[in-house]
């Protein structure tokens, strides 16, 4: 187990820092940068932009500037936001706990409804249901995300009224329900296509446990379908679950920034994209760290769990 | 549903008849099979892969795919502990489960694979025990306990908590025969329990398995393609080739005088243990069974057979006869045959 | 999604430029744009503000205020903010007249505020006037800020005008002087914007440009600082000690919502009790119109939609081509389709409320038939592909903007369709804004621009930085002549405009140049903006500016009915 | 984005039999609905993009203001006309050119990436093999929509830009499959013995493994397609997209987006045109998988 971890975490230093020259290398080498939000101001002239760029040490040669960033990144500095001067790590973490209750509430929604689905297709493989389900997964998968939320809010807050049109909260309000009604829409977009990866997933390792011989051994104990597809099959189809939730974290981030954006929810997504918009480096760069070591949390968390789940599996 | 009579015989198979759906219209795995077996006997049930015997045994058990996929027809007459006699393909579900595990018991090829991964054997056995018999967790742990000893398994107590992988195959194989005989089955389906193990271990799991039948006086339907197992333990042998009885009879006369080109095939295959006999040639049958699919005309062994003659074996598919001491054998020219045989 | 108008619509992105000053101190602002509001304005002053603050009002905004240290280089949308936290010397209200802030009085030449030739300035504080923390404010408290501006490490939003200060002296805590280098015409416009920070806060702070401050600001304004939410709201409550009319709110909230239709549609149901900033899209004014219990209004703004002609690149060197295209453009179709009519044609680059407006300039109309005879006449001959070249030069070009405004991009694919019948090749090239508003922008390396510029120095029609020749930043110049524009009759009456106090000479100086510009066409302009905005019609004491973008510069007086 | 390869991954098994290897892959292919059906839709698609704007009497290009917001059906426009009284319909097919053509375009470059990586990490392993796949795995690590919006935040966008950035974000998990297949096929004794008999290791990795690794790659290749229609919808739709006035689904949407209330078609079809695109795709790369997975011929 330890040399297991301080394995893990070897590979995952080495992993963000390859991250990071990515990211830096990208950000920084491509054209435009922070200063063209400034260049516009009447009266703005190239001296004083270039006193700016001098302030923000973006005159600097690249390889130093990564080289100071990373160093004052290890000692717990991410730097300072170009646009509030805020420290990066604080406002990247007032962003998270938006985007961990979006996250939080679609991967229960999808666990809870995607096994549920799969289960019941894989039980039932053949049937209308299977049928509808597999289709139905497909098309979600196929449905750009934005879209749908789009087509949700046209729906549900334009047409109907019901739910709220975006935002996390009704400002000054603050009551449960409050974030409850803001909370359904988004949460339900985001959770789509989780949903349908669950259900097909989930699917594929039942009818993979189903074809197992220790099932018909199940069987031939004369044990009732329902124990059989619950107390054999459904726990061992639920171990590669497990790996599978923390293979979803780059895809559910990525979904939770789009849905963020079309539900102007304040989350990390969002912050990601308007710190894109005004070439917030540290930010930007703050936010690809950050989602890189969610993560690698992320299946270090599932191998730990398989291990215990599964003891076959010895770490 | 009246009790038939069934004579002595615990199983009485008669015409039974397997057929799978698929795409391409049902497809027939088993052709009209009947065979009976008694308390005490061993029925040896042989044949290569595909030839149907597995999925015999399934039928039997009901474990096949449930309908529409798979079509059962024929009666497999089962007498119960209180003497009832019931058609197991004509039960309701819930009648067949009190059965499985209970009165009638499975072990499979793959010990590795039978066992879930992710339970204690303790519990597995348990959970036999507890699904047909009204006790608690610990008596039925208690239970487990007992039949792994019985099942030659030292130090049972600490096994119990084991994970199968924790086990070699032969530990394996022993769990599934203990969870077998959990409620003392008087009838044992033994879908070759060896197949997959070492030679000496192999010889091992036999043992115990005679051991258990003597002690316990159930019958046996053993499923093997190995001809060699199948003189050590069976009392009977039943040959089965593309779906159908093709020989069967006591295991004396089959073993020592096939009259089914196929089943004199098999014996060839099998690497004789004695050598007094001075030495035999090891050829195999050329050419594989056929798929249920695509069937030959005619016996369904004819491609295969070195003794087929043109314009009869593949025109006319031939009946089960008899032949001399209730041996029967599916075989147009068998007589012929056994003519050829016999010439040295 | 991530709306950029404050680059692309607003060139100025700027925050100095938000209070745009009709008439310097002077009653000659046209108002005629207040009319159609009238009534309601009458409807809103018949109520009475209440005893003690209560209620809140959500004000929607589609960028997200971000810097809340006022004299720090911002944008434009974290101004919404200064008007309510901060306090200057002095306002302006909506008729374009100085109002005291921190002064007791406006300073004039009569009251003995600043000497004749504008050199020597006299200021009066208000007494009493205490920062949020209780801590008195003070004459120190000007001199600092000033002192702050001019500091060459501090990193300030805007220096102009300040930079000319000189010998600041304390008399009393309500009283200082100070000496400007040279006359310059719109620092009373600048000090209007020119909001104040604590000084007995800021000396404690180790670095002036990354400020403790901005995690709890503290001012002298309406209201205080109560909390931020980044990436959705800024909460404001209020002061009640505040030294001028109000608050009647006891909250403000100003919500941050990138997307302009989600902004909508939150005003719609209710969320928001006011758009400001970029308002409603044009395509929502006739819906919104018909919305129960809410007044929607277009509100015009400064900004001069334009397409800028980079003076730098051979095919618009010519006149005749700058011309051609100028009679080519479908105006009329623009405006009253694309832009649902809102925006007013305009030949000027200064908004017509502006006191320096020349109404006299030739109007354009469509006319492709005498674009393409202007260009016959030139000598550009059609290609064998229909494309008009001459001496080697395809008239062919790009059009870039900011990538994402899809309204101007239509209009940009309408100006392809009628440049093409003429014989001119343009293409679209939209960039990200960072791209766009970088060197491609500052170092003229675009062809043809589609922007909207406010060209005025705030509310002083200067527009010295767009149109002198040494502004060229392609050249080594320090300004956004990014047209490469270089005309020494332009030089001399910008000039003339910037050193004069005399009003009159100044307006002679801007009318003439004006007539330059429209006979020179560096820029084609197209109209001036107007911006829908929407606000519940419960909300009293609102009044809208052309001088602002998002109307709360006035808070501190709304209340509901 | 990784989830259409995902679902396909597990869909459901089917056996039949046959003959040679391909025309059982063939037989299985045919037989699967929805596959069938998803290359009929493509065919479809393919067809009209082609031949469609040729035939329909609009010009994608021409503006009439005067038709402006021209609900469906009218004025012989069957899908309404658009913000610029465009035809929509013709918008459309011009834009599953320029949809379609990404998707492949990009599918053949992260495809070559991919394979290209794959391949030699998974022949070479050691040293070699595991900076590729770490390499490989440090760009999983960033959610793909991060990366996508990082690139093209910057870079001017055009065909051929979208397509570049697409694949640069697109070909890791090609070359996962890829590399898997690779691995496990490295140690066959077909493979040792080309080795014993001198072939080089080029020669090996293209003429002996990447063949046996075509089914592999194919599917992960039609699933490509998908993501990378997907993908060029959600640049386009942030507003870092292809350029007007040439249409793409994807700006299409993007431009739809603020008369949502107003005109709802210009959102409803560009988008079901997407989902209508990415589910075939997806079908097909789920039947392709099921008729080239060699393991079903088993009983």
């Amino acid at each position: 187990m330890a040399s297991f971890l301080l394995n893990r975490l070897i590979q995952s230093v080495i992993l963000l820092a390859l991250v990071s020259v990515i990211g830096f290398a990208v950000l920084h080498l491509a054209p435009g940068g922070p200063l063209s939000q400034f260049a516009l101001i009447p009266g703005m002239t190239q001296e004083q932009l270039a006193h700016i760029a001098h302030e923000m040490g973006l005159d600097r040669p690249l390889p130093l500037q990564y080289w100071e960033w990373v160093s004052r990144l290890v000692t717990g500095d991410w730097g300072h936001s170009y646009r509030d001067n805020q420290p990066v790590l604080a406002i990247i973490s007032g962003r998270l706990p938006a985007t961990f209750e979006l996250m939080l509430t679609a991967i229960a929604l999808a666990v809870l409804l995607g096994v549920t689905v799969g289960v019941l297709g894989a039980v039932r493989r053949g049937s209308i249901f299977d049928s509808l389900a597999t289709v139905g997964a497909m098309v979600a998968l196929s449905i750009p995300t934005f879209w749908f939320g789009l087509i949700v809010i046209y729906i549900f807050a334009v047409k109907l009224g019901w739910l709220p049109a975006g935002s996390r909260s009704t400002v000054g309000d603050g009551s449960f329900s409050d974030y409850f009604r803001h909370l359904i829409a988004p949460a339900v977009v985001l959770a789509l296509v989780e949903v349908a990866i669950w259900s097909r997933y989930m699917r594929g390792a039942m009818l993979d446990v189903i074809s197992q011989d220790f099932i018909r051994t199940a069987r031939a104990k004369g044990l009732s379908e329902k124990s059989v597809m619950l107390r054999h099959a459904f726990r061992n189809a639920l171990l590669p679950m497990i790996e599978l939730a923390g293979l979803e974290l780059p895809t559910l981030l990525g979904g939770a920034l789009v849905t963020e954006t079309v539900f102007t929810w304040p989350g990390m997504g969002r912050l990601f994209l308007d710190s894109l918009g005004y070439r917030d480096y540290p930010v930007v760069m703050g936010i690809l760290m950050v989602s890189a070591v969610l993560v690698l949390i992320g299946s270090l968390f599932a191998d730990i769990l398989s291990a215990a789940a599964d003891p076959r599996i010895r770490l | 549903m009246g009790a038939p009579e069934i004579a002595t015989a615990v199983l009485d198979v008669r015409n039974l008849s397997v057929a799978f759906a698929t795409h391409t219209g049902p497809v027939a795995a088993v052709h009209d099979v009947s065979f009976t077996v008694a308390p005490g006997e061993t029925l040896a049930l042989v044949g290569e892969s595909g030839s149907g015997k597995s999925v015999t045994s399934l039928a039997v058990m009901r474990l096949t795919p449930p309908a529409p996929r798979t079509r059962l027809d024929g009666q497999a007459l089962f007498r119960s502990r209180d003497g009832t006699v019931r058609d197991l393909l004509a039960v309701p579900e819930r009648a067949m489960r009190a059965l499985r595990g209970n009165e009638i018991a499975m072990i499979f090829q793959e010990p590795m694979t039978s066992l879930n991964p992710v339970q204690r054997v303790g519990d597995q056995i348990a959970e036999a025990v507890m699904t047909h018999r009204p006790v608690g967790r610990r008596e039925a742990l208690d239970r487990a306990e007992h039949l792994l000893a019985r099942v030659g398994i030292s130090d049972a107590r600490r096994r119990l908590a084991a994970f199968p992988h924790h086990l070699s195959g032969g530990m394996r194989q022993r769990v599934m025969i203990a969870m077998a005989l959990a409620c003392d089955p008087a009838l044992l389906i033994a879908d070759e329990p060896t197949t997959a193990l070492d030679v000496t271990v192999q010889a091992q799991i036999l043992e115990l398995l005679q051991d258990l039948q003597r002690e316990t006086g159930m019958a046996i339907v053993f499923i093997t393609h190995n001809l060699g197992v199948v003189a050590e333990i069976a009392d009977r042998v039943m040959v089965m080739y593309a779906g159908r009885i093709v020989e069967q009879g006591e295991v004396g006369p089959v073993m020592r005088a096939p009259l089914m080109p196929y089943t004199q095939g098999l014996l060839r295959a099998v690497p004789t243990l004695t050598v007094s006999d001075g030495f035999v040639p090891l050829t195999s049958i050329p050419g594989t069974v056929p798929s249920p699919t695509a069937l030959p005309p005619g016996c369904a062994f004819e491609p295969r057979c070195p003794y087929a003659l043109p314009g009869l074996c593949d025109a006319t598919t031939p009946p089960l006869d008899d032949a001399f001491d209730g041996q029967q054998v599916r075989c147009l020219r068998w007589d012929a045959v056994a003519a050829l045989e016999a010439r040295p | 999604m991530n709306d950029d108008r404050h680059t692309t619509c607003t060139a100025s992105a700027g925050g100095p430029s938000r209070r745009r000053l009709l008439a310097l101190g002077a009653s000659a602002g046209a108002l005629a744009w207040l009319g159609p509001q009238a009534g309601w304005m009458a409807q809103a002053l018949a109520a009475t503000p209440p005893a003690k603050p209560t209620g809140q009002v959500v004000i929607g905004l589609s960028q997200e205020p971000t810097v809340f240290h006022p004299l720090l280089v911002h944008i434009e949308v974290d101004e919404a903010v200064y008007f309510n936290l901060f306090s200057a010397l002095w306002r302006v209200d909506p008729k374009g007249n100085f109002v005291p802030d921190l002064v007791s009085e406006i300073p004039t030449v009569e009251n003995g505020g600043f000497s004749a030739d504008g050199l020597h300035w006299r200021i009066k504080l208000k007494p009493g006037v205490k920062w949020h923390d209780g801590t008195p404010f003070t004459a120190e408290d000007v001199k600092y800020n000033i002192e702050l501006i001019q500091n060459p490490k501090f990193l300030a939003g805007r220096k102009a005008g300040h930079e000319l200060v000189r010998d600041i002296t304390v008399v009393s805590p309500t009283e200082l002087t100070w000496r400007m280098d040279k006359p310059y015409a719109p620092y009373p416009a600048i000090l209007s914007w020119t909001f104040f920070v604590p000084k007995h806060i800021f000396e404690k702070e180790a670095d002036p440009n990354k400020p403790a401050f901005v995690n709890k600001p503290v001012g002298t304004g309406p209201f205080t600082w109560v909390e931020r939410i980044p990436g959705d709201h800024i909460t404001l409550a209020a002061y009640p000690a505040y030294h001028g009319g109000g608050p009647y709110l006891e909250r403000l909230v100003i919500k941050y919502v990138p997307d302009l239709t989600v902004l909508y549609t939150q005003f719609q149901t209710g969320d928001i009790d006011y758009i400001g900033l970029q308002g409603i899209t044009p395509d929502h004014y006739e819906e919104a119109k018909a919305l129960a219990d809410r007044v929607v209004t277009p509100v015009p703004q400064a900004f001069i939609e334009n397409i800028g002609l980079n003076l730098g690149k051979p095919v618009f060197k010519d006149l005749a081509v700058r011309e051609a295209l100028y009679w080519a453009m479908d105006k009329k179709s623009i405006i009253e389709q694309i832009y649902y009519g809102l925006p007013t044609p305009t030949e000027s680059y200064l908004p017509m409320q502006s006191w320096a407006y020349n109404p006299d300039l030739p109007k354009q109309s469509y006319d492709p038939e005498k674009a393409k005879k202007i260009l016959d006449d030139a000598g550009w001959k059609p290609g064998s592909d229909g494309i008009r070249e001459k001496n080697g030069v395809r008239l062919e070009f790009t059009n870039s903007t900011t990538a994402g405004n899809h309204v101007r991009e239509q209009a940009q694919q309408l100006l392809q369709q009628n440049w093409a019948e003429i014989g001119a090749k343009m293409t679209i090239s939209n960039l990200p804004p960072a791209v766009m508003w970088g060197d491609y922008w500052m170092m003229s390396k675009f062809d043809s621009a589609m922007v909207g510029i406010d060209f005025m120095v705030g509310p002083d029609p200067d527009a010295t930085d767009f149109f002198a020749s040494k502004s060229i930043g392609a050249k080594g110049g320090g300004g956004q002549n990014t047209c490469q524009y270089e005309s020494p009759e332009v030089d001399a009456c910008l000039a003339e405009g910037a050193s004069t106090v005399d009003q009159a000479k100044r307006k002679a100086a801007y009318l003439k140049m004006q007539q330059l510009t429209r006979q020179d066409l560096p820029y084609l302009p197209i109209f001036q903006y107007a911006m829908v905005q929407g606000v519940k019609s419960k909300l009293q004491g609102f009044a809208p500016d052309v001088s602002v973008q998002e109307n709360c510069y006035n808070a501190n007086t709304w209340y509901w009915a | 984005m990784s989830s259409a390869t995902v679902a396909a991954a597990v869909l459901p098994n089917r056996r039949l039999a046959g003959t040679s290897p391909r025309s059982r892959a063939w037989g299985r292919f045919k037989r699967h609905r929805l596959a069938m059906f998803g290359s009929g839709v493509i065919l479809v698609l393919v067809f009209a993009v082609i031949f469609g704007p040729m035939i329909l009497p609009f010009d994608p290009l021409h503006i009439d203001l005067r038709h402006r917001f021209a609900p469906p059906p009218g004025n012989g426009h069957l899908f309404g006309t658009d913000q610029l009284g465009r035809d929509l319909l013709v918008r459309l097919l011009m834009a599953g050119r320029i949809s379609l053509t990404i998707g492949f375009m990009a599918m053949v470059v992260s495809t070559l990436i991919g394979t290209s990586v794959g391949v030699t990490a998974g022949y070479y392993g050691g040293l070699v093999g595991t900076v590729l796949m770490r390499i490989v795995d440090a760009v999983l690590c960033f959610p793909s929509v991060f990366l996508l919006l990082a690139l093209a935040a910057f870079i001017k966008p055009s065909i051929l830009t979208i397509t570049l950035i697409i694949a640069a974000t697109g070909w890791m998990e090609v070359a996962r499959v890829v590399q898997a297949q690779i691995k496990a096929l490295r140690h066959r004794d077909f493979i040792l013995a080309a080795e014993m008999l001198g072939a080089s290791g080029r020669y090996v990795m293209t003429r002996e493994l990447l063949p046996n690794a075509a089914g592999p790659i194919i599917v992960a290749a039609t699933l490509t397609v998908a993501r990378a229609i997907l993908a060029e919808a959600y640049v386009s739709f942030l507003g870092y997209g292809i350029q007007a006035p040439t249409a793409s689904w994807g700006n299409m949407l993007n431009n739809a987006q603020q008369y949502l209330n107003s005109a709802p078609w210009l959102a409803i079809f560009p988008g079901l045109m997407i989902t209508l695109a990415v589910t075939s795709f997806n079908f097909i790369g789920d039947g392709l998988r099921d008729a080239l997975d060699a393991r079903m011929d088993l009983t």
